[in-house]
């Protein structure tokens, strides 16, 4: 093979720097540490958390929301872009997907960290009760980790088959994955078509998981979650936290890869608009969630109301209207701050915001139980902690472990883009544009 | 098919072998045959039986469910006449008590030095003679009386042995603990009677309260609750008004009608005011202050000097505006309790520890009982009643050698020096004193019996002291405690469901009862009845001793006392369906009067159904001559005059320079008036601006129940508190001192100082500072000790100079943030 | 040759698999071995009734697994002594109880009543045990693996029971 | 098929504790350490809540037990994944501790917050094991527990009954807390047979439950505290 004008992108694969291994070993440090953690959880129960009596969901059940949240990212930007036909997509695409399959592998699991028997698991399949919103979710997510790893999957299978033609190693690896595609025309077809179907059915997948997952909220009785938009919010908040998870993302490996040729600044502003436009929708959701239940003035509503405007909570939930909203928007909003370095801190705010906003959603409401029980104040232990960095980490280390494999931007479809579309675009153009003949006539 | 003669004769054998196995099986399942019951795991034969609860004075009969002979649950007996079937949570606990992993085992004699706790087992024979030894010791040198007994738990028939052998041992030395209050010394001296009255709840219509918790802390838990229930709601009557005068929001305050809160110790000013009110509005009841009293009016005594009487002290001295001053309640209110409780009549005037714990006790008490003449609850249904009559006794009669009649008569150790006031001026203090200066006689043995004064009492270094100045220490204890740690020997008692006994000393019944206590299991380690020690020691000393206690074992004094009850043809064996209340059971008929040919069927309904009752005869004479000098009852105490009158020149003089009395006497005939006296207060209301309120909690008692935890983790349920302390603080003291809720606090008085944590209650007065007693075990179990703060330990020693009760709510503190630390 | 790295990866997974699997396999089979070689049907046939020795399965939960003293009643004869009839005197004397190992044993969480099932159901007791009256051996394993499955679908045909998955009449 | 129900008379309840105290003993309830209890991990499947209202010197102090509520429309049984607890036929709402998986959904959905968590084994002290009630499971960690209206009463009254081929009559089956309780404020029974205490009481009208507006119907009524006077 002669000169690959994407030679860059092979670099991680081909020549793994010794930062990677570094990398991975302080990684599986701290994953060890959480299991360690985890471990010992359930060995003695789940009392070595902070979580008491009335509080009885704390960060696990958080950070469940919080993961299945970015993990929105990925398909549902990825899918829509590719639908809509938006050609600035080809190099982020990829990066989506990966976020997607690996968090929602971390936030699925979350749920049973969270339980108190996890040897009891089966149950839910055994005796499982289809009435329970719980339920709900373990379908919604399984079917969308199925969906999503296939939709990752299938536009990788050109890439592996080129670094498999390239020669690189673990060759059986890519021999095995890369299911013996040649880039025949028939080969490109079906490829096509599968991921034509594939995109059209994950949105509503995508967007049926976090309703779902809303649901469990909702579906109570409890003041602060008994609402109605709880759906379109927590879908809301999940694109929001997931574009800026993949925004991170992309700063951070665009700077390691030196990926700078094909993430561009035009990536950055494109996803930053969309970003702001997600910090608005948010805001709008979130001030009719809380002015509607601020004019019921319903006593128990209003106690969690006071809770998180002037209670306890007050800083975790201005700091989160400051992260999701105030920062967001005044860096976004200014040409001169959005560019790179704002766009990270905006995306970090974001990241960080969301996720105070998914503890705000938990733990008040249950803190603030309607009768005068002794009100326990949740204080997270070490072990959830633990298990939150050890949830990132894992989550890094997939990223890693992932760019030391496989292309981390979409190689065949940069050169699809190089051969095909700019001619293919041209021509839609100027389908779009008024018929020259009809003008005239 | 038939039966061939080999088959039949084979299977008669089998089947006379299973007759004999099942009466066998049912007698190993009662009497907890061990192998037995693994034999049959899961059985789940279940099993009652009756006994009585003596966790408290309350005396509430109990059913225990057995399982497999395994005992899991205590419940009321509903055929017990004080309780009818309900159970206080400390009840409940019972079990815990009986299967705890803190109880002494074994006889324990010192090895260490006193307080190190350290011991060696020793076996009973050993144990018993050392106990033997010190007993004839004492007889041989001729000073039986050097014996002092301490006593926080015996009744009834323990009660009874105890005292027996006491005089026949030849010592007046017998101090009971649990009675210390609420103290009987006003019924003494305006009533002529030295024990508490029954209280005839059943038929009062209103209840004004002073200081008495009896919701929670005061008199027999389950009783007063089901007495509550009773009159609070249920058709038919009407509901009885409650008051509650208190300077703590208590749990009765919660639920009384109203809660009047007052400065603290000033209680008697108030009943004096709303006595005020009702002599000016002519409220009282004027048929039976005539006829029936006595000092009311101004009167001349026979020598011709002429007396004030209760009318004219009233008067002058005792206006609202005064009274409103003194104890910071509105006039209004005064006005109002004082009709409302004239209106609802019958009432009763109540007086609990709120009031015994000042140094001014016996003259708020004096005060609170003369509301009940004015209304002429004396004697009348809805009243205050006679004391009910005692249980026959199966004993012989008391025989004294010379010894034992002389040692008796010595002055006892717990009065005041030389005051041979027969009534008054016994205390703890003056005990204490007595003992430390071996005035006037040195104590050479104390036997603590089930008490724990140096737990329960403040400054417990003043105990300790007169602890050390006793050669010979013996606690009776089952479970190590404070003062136990204090002892040379231990002779762990059994538990109380290990234990044969007769019960019958509940405070203010109306009727008497007996209640038996039984063993529910074998006793579990090498415990010994008390009262069988006692019964061993007697025929060891022999004599006299033996003569008046001939029974060789408990049990069968047991027995004897429950034949006298038999044959005394008095009263009946509860059993059957109760009525609610013993006026209309007895209108109705609803008792079943059981007649039992013989002992043996009485002893087993009385195994059976648990208590023995005898409602007092209707009095036919409305209002029988009282036992005081006029036969009336007394506003002015001539008891107390003559006693005083009696009293050696001397000691009329250290009386008037050194006690409280010295105000009062200076003020001439108030001082046998009832009337009020400024409470003693410690501590510099400059320096330390709060008081300090210790209260008692339904839970923890006196502090016997910490080491169970089902109570320590009930301990404040109420308040949302476990395993700890809390002090009550009014929200906006503590806004003041800049306190949240659930902060650390120093509370500090002139005698130390404690850190337990703040808890925000607007039921707390301003410039008040609560804190419940039974917490901060040092040397009691694994589940008591280290949890939460005693009180005690920074109260100032004081007391009621005549009443004798100890002045607990008497400290003044400041209150100051802990650091965090 | 990258192949066998992945092949021997593939074989030692699998015999991983092999060994839980039959391990399991082996743990499940739990027989196990009884003090006394009992014999059911020997005391059936001299019309001992089976309330004799399991003198409580009437009258309460339990059926009463009999202790030495019961066994004692009928064995005591020194004349005839068998080895089994040996063993039974030696605990007698020495004040031990057989060590019998439990088979039918309900888990903690599981309340059952054999009074209910005898005296109401009319449950024989070979539904649960197994042909008992003709047994030779000691029970060394349950005769009828008695798992809630086999429980319900007892009690789903039985027409008193008027909702056969009511879970707290056995679970509480 | 009766509907089991209670009757707590605030007017004669004194906040004693028993019948807290008394379910504790009853259910196997278990102990907690001082530091667990500090963490508000105790468990207990029937409280004394406080309810104060006011300013000193005017108070209002209300001592309310709570135990489960029993609801009719519960909505703990909705959310539960694994049928581990569900309503019975009786109307008791029950909990399988067998089937718990600990996810504590119900925990979070039960409005009156009457249901606990076994957040570490229990650990009992030996001796204090010994008193177990043999009629109830002592429950591992990681499963959710609660007020069962002491159920197992019900099925060994029921059994005698059945053996001795009559029915059970009401009186035989009463839960711990209701035996118990010093003041009789508290009533057990069927709700729908119209002759029983608890039916008559339930509509009184000084009845009311908690949060009707829920429509959660709980089987628990309370009677209101009379009017204070003077």
């Amino acid at each position: 093979m002669g000169y690959d004008p994407d030679e860059i992108l092979y670099k991680p694969i081909e020549k793994p720097s010794p930062v990677f291994w570094y990398t991975v070993a302080g990684l599986l440090v701290i994953i060890g540490w959480a299991l360690f953690m985890y471990v010992r959880q359930l060995y003695l129960g789940l009392g070595v958390t902070g979580m008491n009596q009335p509080v009885s969901w704390g960060f696990y059940i958080v950070n469940f929301v919080f993961f299945i949240g970015i993990s929105h990212a990925g398909t549902l930007i990825s899918a829509i872009l590719r639908l809509s036909k938006a050609e600035w997509r080809r190099p982020i695409t990829r990066m989506a997907e990966v976020i997607t399959a690996i968090v929602l592998a971390i936030g699925g699991l979350h749920p049973i960290i969270d339980l108190g028997r996890p040897d009891r698991l089966l149950n839910i399949f055994r005796t499982g009760r289809l009435q329970s919103p719980l339920l709900w979710d373990v379908t919604s997510i399984t079917a969308y980790f199925t969906a999503s790893t296939v939709y990752l999957y299938i536009p990788l299978i050109p890439d592996i088959a080129i670094l498999r033609d390239r020669g690189a190693k673990p060759q059986w690896l890519y021999k095995f994955l890369s299911w013996g595609y040649q880039g025949t025309e028939r080969q490109k077809h079906v490829l096509e078509r599968a991921m034509n179907i594939l995109m059209v059915m994950v949105i509503p997948i995508a967007v049926s998981v976090h309703t779902v997952i809303s649901y469990i909220f909702s579906m109570t009785l409890q003041p602060g979650w008994h609402s109605t938009i709880f759906g379109p919010y927590f879908v809301v908040g999940a694109i929001f936290s997931g574009i800026a998870a993949l925004l991170i993302v992309m700063i951070a490996f665009r700077k390691v890869f030196h990926f700078e040729a094909y993430l561009k600044e035009v990536h950055f502003r494109y996803l930053g608009n969309l970003l702001l436009i997600m910090s608005l929708l948010w805001f709008y959701f979130t001030f009719s969630e809380y002015l509607t239940g601020y004019f019921g003035h319903e006593p128990f509503e209003m106690r969690v109301f006071f809770y998180k405007f002037s209670g306890k909570y007050a800083p975790y939930y201005w700091g989160m209207v400051m992260c999701n909203f105030v920062i967001p928007v005044l860096i976004l909003s200014f040409k001169k701050t959005k560019r790179i370095p704002g766009i990270l801190i905006a995306a970090i705010a974001v990241t960080i915001g969301m996720w105070l906003e998914r503890l705000i959603i938990v733990v008040p409401s249950l803190a603030n139980t309607r009768l005068p029980y002794p009100t326990g104040i949740y204080v997270p232990s070490l072990v959830e902690w633990s298990l939150l960095i050890g949830a990132v980490s894992v989550f890094v280390l997939g990223f890693v472990l992932f760019s030391r494999f496989f292309p981390l931007i979409s190689v065949w479809e940069i050169k699809e883009g190089r051969e095909t579309s700019v001619k293919e675009v041209s021509e839609r153009l100027e389908s779009y544009l008024p018929d020259t003949e009809s003008v005239r006539y | 098919m038939g039966i061939n003669r080999r088959d039949f004769l084979k299977q008669g054998a089998f089947l006379l072998a299973a007759a004999s196995q099942a009466g066998w099986i049912s007698k190993a399942v009662t009497a907890q045959d061990e192998p037995m019951i693994e034999a049959y795991p899961g059985a789940g034969i279940e099993t009652w039986k009756c006994s009585v609860c003596r966790l408290c004075p309350g005396g509430c009969g109990i059913k225990v469910r057995l399982v497999d002979g395994r005992p899991v649950k205590i419940e009321g007996n509903p055929l017990s006449p004080v309780n009818r079937g309900g159970l206080c949570p400390a009840g409940h606990a019972g079990l815990q008590v009986l299967f705890n992993s803190d109880r002494i085992s074994t006889p324990l004699k010192r090895v260490g030095e006193r307080g190190e706790n350290r011991w060696e087992a020793i076996s009973w024979e050993e144990a018993l003679q050392l106990f033997y030894d010190y007993l004839l010791k004492l007889r041989n040198e001729k000073t039986p009386h050097h014996l002092l007994v301490l006593d926080g738990e015996s009744r009834g028939l323990q009660k009874r042995l105890l005292e027996r052998f006491l005089e026949a041992y030849g010592t007046p030395n017998y101090f009971n603990l649990s009675s210390q209050e609420p103290s009987s010394l006003p019924f003494l001296l305006m009533h002529g009677r030295k024990n508490t009255p029954g209280y005839d709840f059943q038929n009062t219509r209103f209840i004004l309260s002073f200081g008495n918790d009896f919701l929670d802390s005061e008199g027999p838990p389950s009783r007063m609750a089901y007495l509550f229930g009773e009159l609070r709601q249920n058709p038919g009557r009407n509901r009885v008004k409650i008051v509650q005068i208190d300077p703590r929001l208590s749990t009765t305050a919660v639920k009384a009608d109203r809660w009047i809160p007052l400065n603290p110790g000033t209680y008697g000013a108030l009943a004096l005011g709303v006595a005020h009110i009702m002599v000016v509005e002519g409220l009282y009841n004027k048929t039976f202050v005539e006829n029936h009293t006595f000092g009311f009016e101004d009167w001349v005594d026979n020598k011709g000097n002429s007396h004030i009487g209760f009318k004219t002290l009233l008067l002058k001295e005792y206006y609202p505006e005064k009274v409103s001053g003194i104890t910071g309640v509105p006039i209004d209110d005064i006005i109002r309790v004082a009709r409302s409780f004239a209106e609802n009549q019958p009432g009763i005037a109540i007086w609990g520890r709120g009031v015994t714990n000042h140094s001014n006790a016996l003259f708020s008490q004096m005060a609170i009982h003369a509301l009940n003449a004015l209304v002429g609850s004396i004697n009348s249904p809805g009243g205050i009643l006679e004391a009910p009559p005692e249980p026959p006794t199966g004993l012989p009669p008391l025989v004294q050698d010379k010894l034992a009649q002389w040692g008796s008569a010595q002055s006892p150790v717990f009065q005041y020096r030389g005051a041979k006031l027969p009534a008054t001026m016994e205390s703890l203090a003056y005990l204490l004193d007595n003992i430390q200066s071996g005035e006037p006689y040195p104590i050479e043995v104390a036997l603590l019996i089930h008490t724990n004064p140096l737990f329960e009492l403040p400054e417990k270094e003043r105990f300790q002291k007169a602890l050390e100045k006793i050669p010979f220490v013996v606690s009776f204890s089952s479970e190590m405690d404070e003062s136990s740690i204090w002892a040379d020997l231990i002779l762990p008692d059994h538990t109380y469901l290990e234990k044969w006994d007769l019960d019958y000393e509940v405070p203010q019944l109306p009727f008497t009862q007996v209640t038996i206590s039984q063993p529910i299991i074998q006793p579990r380690f090498n415990t010994r009845h008390i009262g069988d020690v006692i019964l061993s020691c007697a025929r060891l000393l022999g004599g006299s001793v033996q003569k008046s206690l001939p029974e060789t074992d408990y049990r069968g004094l047991v027995q004897k006392e429950a034949e006298a009850l038999f044959r005394s043809h008095r009263g009946f064996i509860t059993s059957g369906q109760f009525e609610d209340f013993f006026q209309s059971f007895l209108s109705r008929r609803g008792f079943k009067y059981q007649e039992f040919a013989t002992f043996e069927e009485f002893w087993e309904a009385l195994l059976k159904e648990g208590s023995w009752l005898e409602i007092p005869q209707p009095v036919s004479d409305l209002f029988p001559r009282l036992s005081t000098p006029s036969g009336k009852f007394e506003f002015f105490s001539q008891t107390f005059y003559h006693q005083y009158k009696a009293l050696p020149h001397h000691v009329q003089n250290v009386l008037k320079s050194d006690s409280p009395l010295s105000m009062a006497l200076s003020k001439g005939d108030q001082a046998f008036l009832p009337h009020f006296e400024e409470p003693n207060v410690n501590g510099d209301s400059i320096e330390y601006p709060y008081f300090l309120y210790p209260f008692s909690i339904l839970t923890l008692f006196d502090g016997k129940m910490a080491n169970r935890p089902l109570l320590m983790e009930m301990v404040g349920f109420r308040r949302n508190v476990q395993w700890d302390s809390w002090a009550e603080i009014n929200p906006e003291t503590a806004r003041e001192l800049n306190i949240r809720h659930g902060d650390w606090i120093w509370i500090e008085s002139p005698r130390g100082r404690v850190k337990v944590r703040a808890h925000l209650y607007p039921g707390a007065m301003p410039g008040m500072v609560y804190l419940p007693l039974g917490l901060g075990h040092t040397a009691s179990g694994k589940y008591a000790s280290q949890k939460g703060v005693n009180p005690n330990d920074i109260l100032v020693f004081d007391y009621d100079p005549l009443g004798g009760s100890i002045a607990r709510n008497s400290t003044r503190v400041k209150i100051y943030k802990a650091s965090v630390a | 040759m990258k192949l066998t790295k992945s092949k021997s990866w593939i074989i030692l997974f699998i015999g991983l698999l092999l060994i839980v699997v039959s391990v399991t396999v082996i743990a499940r089979n739990d027989e196990v071995k009884q003090p006394i070689a009992f014999n059911h049907k020997k005391h059936v046939d001299n019309n001992v009734p089976c309330n004799f020795c399991h003198r409580l399965y009437e009258t309460t939960r339990a059926a009463g697994i009999p202790s030495v003293k019961v066994c004692i009643t009928c064995h005591e004869d020194v004349l005839y002594v068998t080895p089994e009839k040996a063993k039974i005197q030696t605990y007698y004397r020495e004040g031990k109880d057989i060590p019998w190992r439990r088979i039918y044993q309900a888990p903690d969480h599981v309340f059952f009543s054999h009074r209910l099932h005898i005296q109401k159901g009319q449950v024989e007791c070979k539904q649960c045990h197994g042909e008992v009256k003709t047994r030779i051996t000691p029970f060394t394993q349950q005769t009828v693996p008695l798992k809630m499955k086999y429980c319900i679908s007892c009690h789903e045909g039985v027409e008193s029971i008027d909702n056969p998955y009511e879970c707290i009449r056995c679970h509480h | 098929m009766p509907r089991w129900g209670m009757v707590i008379d605030l007017d004669k309840c004194t906040g004693c504790g028993a019948c807290v105290a008394a379910c504790k003993q009853e259910n196997n309830v278990a102990y907690n350490t001082p530091e667990e209890a500090e963490r508000g991990r105790t468990l207990s499947w029937i409280n004394i809540m406080t309810e104060v209202e006011g300013e000193y010197p005017h108070l209002r102090v209300r001592y309310l037990p709570l135990p489960c509520m029993h609801c009719d429309n519960p909505p703990c049984i909705k959310v539960c994944p694994v049928r581990a607890t569900y309503k019975a036929d009786n109307g008791i709402v029950a909990q399988i501790y067998p089937r718990c998986i600990g996810c504590r959904y119900c925990m979070a959905a039960c409005p009156y917050t009457v249901k606990d968590f076994n957040w570490f084994e229990p650990q009992w002290d030996p001796e204090i094991k010994k008193t177990t009630n043999p009629d109830v499971s002592l429950r591992p960690k990681g499963v959710v527990e609660k007020c069962t209206f002491c159920h197992h009463r019900l099925i060994k009254a029921r059994e005698q009954a059945a053996l001795e081929g009559r029915e059970m009559l009401e009186e035989e089956y009463q839960p711990a807390c209701v035996e118990t309780c010093p003041a009789n404020a508290m009533f057990f029974g069927d709700l729908d047979d119209p002759n029983s205490i608890v039916a008559r009481l339930s509509r009184s009208p000084r009845a009311f439950r908690l949060m009707e507006d829920l429509g959660t119907e709980p089987k628990v009524y309370y009677l209101s505290e009379g009017e204070k006077i003077i």
